[in-house]
């Protein structure tokens, strides 16, 4: 299981889901109606770390991050 | 030094507490940037979020970037509300030799707003909105729509 | 507004004048930069030479600019001697757009170094040598060596 | 007569002269020693104007002032 958390306005509660890869994070992510529109718009992180690639092999506990665009200052 | 404030900046101590600390150990040039919530838009205040995980990773890489050339870089930012006129944002570099300081705060500064995880919104009538409008996708954005 | 200080600087207190100034009247950015005098050579001090009236005309004309852009420009520098480790040079820009801010400061300071009618002397066991090698001639320097 | 004052580290005092054109000017100075090593390096205020060119006709009481290389800050 890894949990998903959508920060800042998505203003989502996390969701927990079985799921090895990012590919299969996203694949059901864009059946959610309230998280798809950000997808595309949205930087990920996982365990803290922002990912540049979907090839990312997970494992159990893992924490995803959908952080939305910014604007600091 | 990444500090993060509930509410507004404390700048006049901020700049004084900074400058104090590091007027004598040699570096000729000090520059600061303050963003301070400008008064439009019927706006009370503005509010932040910060994802503190991510930006303390992002602020790091600019610390060491910056250590490399021989500057010291500190950032201070405020969470929650901060009503107009007050300030949400300081940061101060300094560096024994001035171009750096002053190449190093442009480029600070433009990747903060575009790459520092933290989400501004409006705030009027008491309510929160997201600056939608005023928002910039962080760099990689749009991996988990990519068809592939 | 030009400042022009007898010895050191009193920095923190100009910030903190700057800042609460200005931070009300809607500006978004503030940036400053201080120059501060480094150990180096075996100087006690640096000791500086202004010639107010050219320095006030060039000072006005970048006012000015920064004016038919919105933004305010402030700046105070030390005549005689300034010690190691204090501060001979601080400058403030306040700006509606953070983009006229940055690019302003670094073109004014760049500006200042090259053309302000100010002179340099090293302190050296109680000598005052003027630092020629740091030394810019300012623009149309040459005129009356010139043959024709 | 025109006085003729040098600034910063030039370390001389004002001079006094006949002259009616910073041409005059330049050729009386290029005959003191101790100020020709200068010119080549000075820019030049005529009533705390910095001036371009030589083609300025100067007056009676006209203040002329050498400026030699700077280093504020």
């Amino acid at each position: 299981m890894v949990t998903v958390e959508f920060l800042g306005p998505i203003g989502k509660a996390p969701l927990t889901l079985e799921a090895a890869t990012l590919k299969e994070v996203a694949e059901r992510l864009r059946q959610e109606p309230d998280v798809a529109p950000w997808l595309s718009q949205c930087a990920v992180a996982v365990n803290d770390k922002l990912v540049k690639s979907m090839d990312i092999p997970l494992k159990n506990g893992d924490r995803i991050s959908l952080l939305p665009p910014v604007c600091g200052g | 030094m990444l500090l993060i404030f509930d509410g507004p900046l404390p700048v006049t101590e901020l700049l004084k507490e900074w400058y104090e600390a590091e007027h004598n150990k040699n570096y000729g040039a000090m520059v600061t940037f303050v963003g301070t919530i400008r008064e439009e838009g019927g706006i009370e205040a503005l509010s932040f979020d910060i994802y503190r995980p991510v930006l303390e990773t992002w602020f790091e890489s600019w610390r060491r970037r910056l250590a490399d050339k021989g500057a010291l870089l500190i950032m201070a930012h405020s969470q929650g509300d901060v009503p107009v006129h007050a300030s949400s944002f300081a940061c101060a570099i300094f560096s024994p030799k001035r171009r750096v300081a002053l190449e190093m705060l442009d480029a600070f500064v433009e990747d903060f707003k575009a790459n520092a995880p933290i989400w501004k919104y409006d705030v009027i009538n008491g309510r929160r909105l997201y600056a939608a409008d005023r928002s910039t996708p962080m760099a990689g954005s749009g991996l988990l729509s990519a068809k592939e």
